[in-house]
């Protein structure tokens, strides 16, 4: 992908001489895999493995969650956060997960990222190698080339993507793609990749009861509790969880019962309510492709109705709106009135 | 005996199945495409490749109720509860999927046999189907599994829009006597269609990414301690978030939990899938033994790599579906675990 | 307790299935079993005697204001269907959703939560944070498709056993309604015998 | 295996009649942990307890259920009983069978089932109950009185005669409130200052108590027993240690534009001043918004005539940081404002006044001397009118809902006063009724009546106009049934009494609570008429609610009492419902230490080993003598880390399983 070709050039000499200059001892990176796409977050230690350093299209994989081991090492890390990741990296810091002095964040700019899962879904098979032509994916694959409109098979998050400022950051490389950048920022807040988060919410809520409870439980009863969502979000940052932990009274290793289903992605709702910063990782990782996010979007959603525009990583400072209150909030019995139809 | 039928005449052979068994096959629900109970409404995915879930579900259920207790005052009852299994069907599975069925049986039939196992396994008709396109992610031919003839109790092909079938085992006949009078008897052409069909696949597959793959060489010439203490651990499992999603998407993973439910008038004791990268994996009174993701981590492949071919005549407990590798949420996998062993340290 | 290969549960298995047989031919069989445990049901929920609908409804009541209101309510001799259980927490910041998921997966039809007026607690903010929790779990629920009239947040002071007391024949009246809870209950808890 | 004993009461037929107590301890027998059941006409009386108590030593009992009343009533009694057999007092739960079942229900058997059930959730709550043991804290010897009217003086007085140190804080700049306004006081007629100076000065003088005049509270933390107060000590630009309260400043101020606060606006004052002749502590401040000094840089004339060379212009606020044992708020009360009231023209003549204005009018020391004369042209006005009710018992949303209580008798006093030093002067009281209970009232609202011929009009005042330099005065007479209209020359308006604007913001600081109409709540309104529902605050004068002078003393004395009893203790015991953190579970995310509306959680880092490995985290710890067991945390608390002793997630969860059952 020649937009971020640069860049990573950029990346890697900055990663290079902040190792070489001792401010940081290892740097948090992405590694290539077996295959075109596939991308592992990845630790380096040395500056000649630098070289596998790659990043592009396919490293979405949300770095901060890593930080919360990362930073109880010895040394300062070097962390490449895309703006939306620093989000994640204020919240933690705000809740103590991370201890700044140890982590030197690299603000990377962002060349939106690809969902290989939306790639498949085109029923695109044996990928080989893509190659990206403006907007357009070009794709070799054993079963000859296709193509694919880059916006068709764009991540979830990045279609109504939060801007492109990170909130935190000791240095920023945006490269080249600053100036394209800035111009779809003018273009996003009104065209495609600005589209309205809440699209997807307002449809269902728009439903009927009894159309909001066949859609989730068609989607919930996929889940194979595998707890990926969990633990890939940058929120769930408990010791232990109480649905492991067998004290809890409510511990539960499978959705032995449908109920399970729900009452662990409520509870996982309501848990990261107001801390969730949106990073769409849990979407992204669910290996059955549940839209988690439209749970942690509703929440955000009533949060900014009924609580006032909330941004959870926004900044380190601000309280979160479950543990602070307004005298004159709204009654909860504007559920009754509100919230879908009747 | 080969035998033939078109498309438009599959619903007739689904419901003919399904007329006195429960027929299980590929179905596209929520986005999403899994072993589904076949009905007239269905969507029929035979084009899928990979289900997300492996039909390992049909005898390893992910949770299954085993026994409950009820207590009234001094005295329990105890009641054996698990669903009876009934006859029933699983159409289009893989050959990998099909191989994983013999790397389970190892397992749950071997003394002391699990019945609730065993009674699935032979309630059970297996319908393999051959591969037409495999994914950049199957190395399955490295573990001696033939796609193109998938082993089951029936084996099937499509191939533009006819399905050929051929019935191999006891199970197999008897189910196709049942519906014989659907289908037509392949001929010679047919027999040549299939054969060209197989070079054709056969040469895709020699292409795959994952072939170079000589899984034998790296963990049958080094020993157990030596994958064991290998330093490569360390970096493999750094990426890895101790989700259970390889554990619980893998066609031959078989670690489960026992487990009791309090449902206020009793117990419920159920036994469910568990994963050895969970930190409460055999969880002891003093704690977990692998106390570190790596070790945990590092259990589940030495499992499947050294550890069971170890106690299986060097079977490996894999089938090469490549599930994990295209689900993992950090994209870390079987394929590059074994790569990077097979680089020794001081290389 | 966990078993990586199936062997050591498989005897497990077997004890217990022989246990089971044993038990049986030995004590009540399995069918006077269920007919017993159906005539000493302890399940007071679903279809009554009558053949009514008994709901079962959970009251939350933070002890200051509304477990005082309740109380009032008693002493004013202000009925209100037997149905309403009350449970008496601290105060109203107390109850965690997760209790009243429970209470539903048990089988509860209805959960309630009452707390003192906003700006009236004895803790003095405690409501307004369970105010916030329990709109935004309250339109979880909704969202997920589950009836909204279920649940409720309602302030009762020790002044208000009047007010207790109608509420809780309005809400009872609610749940009649909307029968018995489906979309969210656990059906291990129901079924017998467990 | 906890050991339990059930005791099912009948409340004599209060319970019985409608709940079959032999069978609800019938039926709980088989419940787990239960091994004995009973039932008992009365189990809170000696007999019942006894029979607790001899159940306990027989069956080797670990905990005890009563169904019986609320827990309200009878659980304190109850844990004392099985303290006596030797078990921990939290090692009892209640089913409330009373108020909420046999009161409740009519059907028996269905009450029946519902005691069962509820008897049903204690047990089950029970079983998983742990002894509880409170936790002591000490007692800070010192009070804190906020106000310094007649209500904090009298309290701060006889708490310091018990011998206890006690701070006064009065944020204007002398004691003496709103009594050092008044004139006389009914129904003795003697006047306010000759009674209340005494006082002032022997507060002044008493060397237990200490004033601080012109601060007021900033903050207060802590709780009962220990509050820690920051108190703002405002600049007052004179040294109080120099100052000989001679006055000459006063009197060489060139600026006079200020409005006297104290003669309600009638007259001016000085930039600097004596709020009056007998203030306390008698030294001037400064009006920083009038000092030319201050405004211009210029002057400071002040400074110069000062003999003692007490004047600092550059004198900074103060904070003061004190711990209390206790607080009595006396933050008294204020005239609601009037401009609601356009019919009675208060903002556009002059000769309308309030009662408090008529009160300096009438005062020797006051703007006119004492000389009734009329604020607009200095006449004497001829024919009087007072009007009661004036936003009291107003349901229109203007005014107030309550009775004021104390208008209808100094509005007889005034009418009284007026008679007495004019008897040319026509006086008539518009009014609802009059109100006067209480010793001597009556008959003093008689002698207004009958010896002095004061005109009671019954009706309320429709409209007053200005009309060339008499007030035309539209009322009805409910008892002529006829319109009367009064060409009075002066109106005095008895506007209602509201709690000081600052009640609001102390009552957050200290987390007491406030009626609608901001008046403090007592803890019971006939029980514990003195005390706030938040331990350790104690409520004197009008703040709770309004009151005249002896009813005021007799409150103030009432919580001095109180106040003492409390600082005579050596330690308080804890609530030991408490919340606490299980380390191991801890991530010290800080979402607790949010919502906690004591600050009782703090963070400390805690090295721990686990699996060999040692690792440092920051984790939360609970100050349990702050803590107060509202339960917020554990909510908050993402990780079930925290948790609240007596009410736990596996107790409550308990419980619901039980009911659900």
């Amino acid at each position: 992908m020649q937009r971020v070709s640069v860049l990573i050039e950029l990346i890697r000499e900055r990663a290079q001489k902040l190792l070489e200059d001792g401010i940081v001892n290892r740097v948090i990176g992405w590694k290539k895999g077996e295959f075109f796409y596939d991308r592992t977050p990845a630790v380096f230690q040395a500056s000649d493995d630098l070289s596998e350093l790659i990043y592009d299209g396919f490293c979405s994989a949300n770095l901060s969650k890593y930080l919360i081991q990362e930073n109880k090492k010895d040394g300062k890390i070097l962390a490449l956060l895309k703006p939306c990741d620093t989000y994640s990296f204020n919240q933690l810091i705000k809740e103590h997960q991370i201890n700044r002095e140890n982590v030197y964040i690299l603000g990377i700019g962002c060349p939106d990222m690809l969902d290989i899962n939306k790639i498949r879904g085109k029923g695109i098979k044996g990928i080989q190698k893509i190659e990206e032509n403006d907007d357009e994916l070009i794709i070799d694959t054993l079963y000859g080339q296709r193509k694919c409109r880059r916006e068709d098979v764009l991540l979830e998050k990045c279609l109504s993507c939060k801007g492109r400022e990170h909130v935190a950051y000791d240095e920023l490389v945006i490269g080249d793609l600053r100036n394209d950048l800035t111009i779809e920022n003018e273009a996003m807040s009104d065209s495609a990749s600005g589209k309205n988060p809440y699209e997807m919410v307002e449809k269902i809520e728009a439903m009927t009861p009894d159309e909001r409870f066949a859609f989730w439980r068609s989607e919930l009863s996929k889940c194979i509790r595998c707890n990926a969502c969990r633990n890939v979000c940058p929120a769930c940052t408990c010791i232990k969880c109480i649905f492991d932990n067998d004290r809890s009274g409510i511990a539960s290793k499978a959705n032995t019962d449908t109920f399970e289903e729900n009452m662990f992605h409520i509870i996982r709702a309501l848990h990261v309510a107001g801390r969730c910063t949106d990073c769409g990782e849990c979407s992204r990782v669910c290996p059955q492709q549940i839209p988690l996010h439209l749970l942690n979007r509703k929440v955000i959603k009533d949060i900014n109705e009924f609580y006032g525009e909330y941004q959870a990583g926004a900044d380190t400072e601000t309280v979160g709106p479950l543990i602070s209150y307004k005298q004159d909030d709204v009654e909860p019995d504007i559920i009754m009135r509100k919230g879908g139809h009747k | 005996m080969m035998f033939k039928i078109n498309k438009d005449r599959w619903p007739e052979l689904f419901s003919e199945i399904s007329r006195d068994r429960e027929l299980y096959m590929p179905i596209e629900k929520a986005g999403q495409i899994q072993f589904e109970k076949w009905n007239v409404d269905a969507k029929v995915r035979l084009d899928q490749l990979n289900t997300v879930k492996s039909p390992k579900d049909f005898f390893f259920p992910q949770s299954e109720n085993i026994v409950a207790f009820k207590t009234k005052g001094k005295n329990i009852s105890i009641f054996e509860n698990h669903d009876e299994s009934r006859p029933f069907v699983v159409f289009g599975v893989r050959g990998c999927d099909a191989a994983s069925f013999k790397i389970l049986d190892r397992v749950f039939l071997a003394e002391p046999v699990d019945t609730f196992y065993k009674t699935r396994r032979e309630n059970a008709t297996v319908i393999t189907l051959s591969c037409n396109e495999p994914e950049e992610t199957c190395f399955c031919s490295i573990f001696e599994i033939d796609p193109v003839d998938p082993a089951g109790d029936i084996e099937t092909w499509v191939i533009d829009d006819v399905l050929y079938w051929k019935s191999i085992t006891e199970k197999g006949h008897a189910l196709t006597d049942d519906i014989k009078k659907l289908f037509e008897k392949a001929d010679q052409q047919d027999e040549e269609k299939i054969y060209n069909h197989k070079e054709k696949v056969k040469d895709i597959i020699s292409k795959l990414p994952l072939q170079n793959l000589n899984i034998n060489e790296i963990f049958k010439n080094n020993s157990m301690l030596e994958i064991f203490n290998s330093s490569k651990w360390k970096e493999l499992s750094q990426p890895c978030m101790g989700c259970g999603t390889c554990t619980f998407i893998c066609p031959t993973c078989h670690c489960y939990d026992i487990r009791d439910f309090d449902t206020g008038h009793g117990i419920q004791r159920f036994r469910c899938w568990d994963s050895c990268m969970y930190s409460d994996f055999t969880r002891m009174s003093h704690g977990n033994p692998r106390s570190s993701q790596l070790e945990r981590f590092r259990q589940r492949f030495m499992h499947k790599l050294v550890y069971y071919p170890e106690n299986n005549d060097g079977a490996f407990a894999c089938v090469g579906c490549g599930r994990c590798i295209s689900r993992c949420p950090v994209s870390m996998n079987i394929v590059k675990v074994a790569k990077a062993l097979g680089v020794k340290d001081d290389e | 307790m966990q078993v990586e290969k199936s062997n050591e549960v498989e005897r497990n298995i077997h004890m217990d299935l022989k246990k089971i047989t044993e038990e049986q031919t030995s004590q009540t069989g399995l069918t006077e079993q269920i007919s017993e445990n159906r005539a000493n049901g302890t399940r007071e929920k679903g279809i009554g005697a009558k053949g009514d609908f008994k709901p079962l409804i959970v009251a939350f009541c933070c002890n200051w204001c509304s477990y005082a209101g309740a109380d009032l309510a008693g002493t004013s001799r202000l009925s209100y269907p037997a149905e309403v259980k009350i449970i008496r927490v601290p105060c109203s910041c107390r109850i965690n959703p997760i209790f009243i998921l429970r209470a539903f997966g048990r089988g509860a039809d209805g959960v309630i939560i009452c707390g003192c007026h906003p700006g009236d607690c004895h803790y003095s903010t405690g409501n307004y944070y369970t105010r916030r929790r329990m709109t935004l779990l309250f339109s979880m629920l909704d969202y997920l498709g589950i009836e909204k009239e279920r649940t409720r947040v309602e302030w009762v002071s020790a002044a208000e056993g009047v007010k207790f007391s109608t509420v809780m024949n309005d809400f009872a009246k609610t749940i009649h309604r909307l029968g018995e809870n489906k979309k969210l209950e656990d059906l291990r808890c129901k079924e017998f015998p467990y | 295996m906890p050991k339990i004993g059930v005791f099912v009461c009948w409340c004599g037929s209060n319970i019985a009649a409608t709940v079959d107590v032999k069978k609800v301890a019938e039926a709980v027998k088989e419940e787990p942990g239960v091994v004995y059941t009973a039932d008992y006409q009365y189990m809170c009386s000696e007999a019942g307890q006894s029979m607790i108590r001899k159940a306990i030593k027989e069956n080797g009992l670990t905990g005890v259920v009563v169904c019986s009343c609320s827990p309200r009533m009878h659980e304190t009694t109850f844990r004392k009983a099985v303290v006596a057999a030797g078990l921990n007092p939290y090692m009892v739960e209640i089913a409330n069978i009373r108020e909420q079942c046999s009161w409740i229900h009519k059907d028996k058997e269905e009450a029946t089932e519902k005691a069962v059930i509820l008897a049903r959730t204690a047990i089950a709550k029970l079983n998983l109950n742990q002894p509880l043991t409170a936790g002591e804290s000490p007692v800070v010897k010192r009070a804190l009185v906020i106000g310094g009217g007649i209500a904090g003086i009298q309290s701060a007085l006889d708490i310091a005669e018990a011998g206890y140190e006690v701070d006064i804080v009065e944020k204007s700049p002398t004691i003496g409130g709103k009594m050092a306004q008044l004139d006389k006081t009914f129904p003795t007629l003697d006047c306010a200052a000759c009674i209340l100076t005494p006082k002032m000065v022997d507060a002044a003088q008493n060397e237990k108590i200490n004033l601080y005049t012109y601060s007021e509270v900033e903050s207060v933390s802590g709780f009962v027993g220990n509050f820690n107060v920051k108190i703002k000590k405002k600049a007052r630009y004179v040294k109080e240690e120099l100052c000989s309260g001679c006055g000459v400043c006063t009197e060489k101020c060139p600026s006079r534009k200020s409005k006297n606060e104290f003669n309600e606006g009638l007259d001016n004052r000085g930039a600097i001043y004596i709020p009056f002749a007998q203030a306390i502590p008698n030294v001037p401040v400064i009006d920083t918004s009038a000092c030319l000094r201050f405004k211009t840089g210029k002057c400071g004339i002040c400074a110069k005539n000062c003999p003692a060379d007490a004047i600092n212009f550059e004198q900074q606020d103060e904070i003061i940081e004190r711990q209390y044992g206790a607080i009595v708020v006396a933050t008294g009360y204020k005239l609601i404002s009037l401009e609601n009231f356009d019919e009675y023209s208060y903002t556009q003549c002059p000769d309308v006044v309030t009662s408090l204005e008529f009160e300096r009018i009438m005062n020797a020391a006051g703007p006119t001397k004492g000389q009734l004369i009329r604020p607009s042209d200095k006449t004497h006005p001829h024919t009087i009118v007072f009007v009661q009710c004036v936003g009291s018992r107003d349901t229109s949303g203007r005014g107030k809902p309550y009775c004021s209580k104390v208008c209808c008798m100094y509005t007889a006093k005034h009418a009284m006063l007026v008679r007495e030093k004019y008897p040319d002067t026509e006086v008539y009281v518009f009014y609802i009724d009059v109100r006067t209970p209480g010793k001597n009232f009556e008959e003093f609202y008689r002698r207004a009546v009958e010896q002095y011929g004061v005109n009671y009009i019954k009706g309320m005042v429709g409209k007053i106009a200005e009309k060339n330099g008499k007030l035309i005065v539209q009322g009805s007479d409910l008892i002529a049934n006829e319109q009367v209209v009064i060409e009075a020359d002066m109106v005095v308006l008895a506007a209602a009494i509201e709690p000081d604007p600052s009640a609001r913001s102390i009552a957050t600081m200290l987390t007491a609570s406030i009626d609608t109409n901001n008046f403090f709540t007592e803890a019971h309104p006939k029980l514990r008429p003195v005390e706030s529902p938040t331990a350790g605050i104690f409520l004197s004068g009008v703040c709770q609610g309004p009151k005249d002078i002896p009813e005021t003393v007799a409150q103030a004395t009432a919580a001095a009492a109180k106040v003492i009893g409390l600082l005579s203790k050596e330690k308080l015991l804890s609530n030991p419902c408490v919340s606490s953190s299980d380390e191991m579970l801890c991530s010290g995310c800080s979402n607790c230490e949010k919502v906690c509306p004591y600050g009782a959680i703090s963070f400390i880092d805690k090295t721990f080993k686990i699996a060999g490995k040692t690792e440092a985290r920051r984790v939360a710890k609970v100050n349990e003598a702050i803590c107060q067991g509202c339960g917020a945390c554990t909510v908050a608390c993402p990780s079930g880390a925290m948790d609240l002793k007596g009410f736990t997630n596996k107790q409550i969860l308990a419980e619901v399983d039980a009911i659900c059952r």
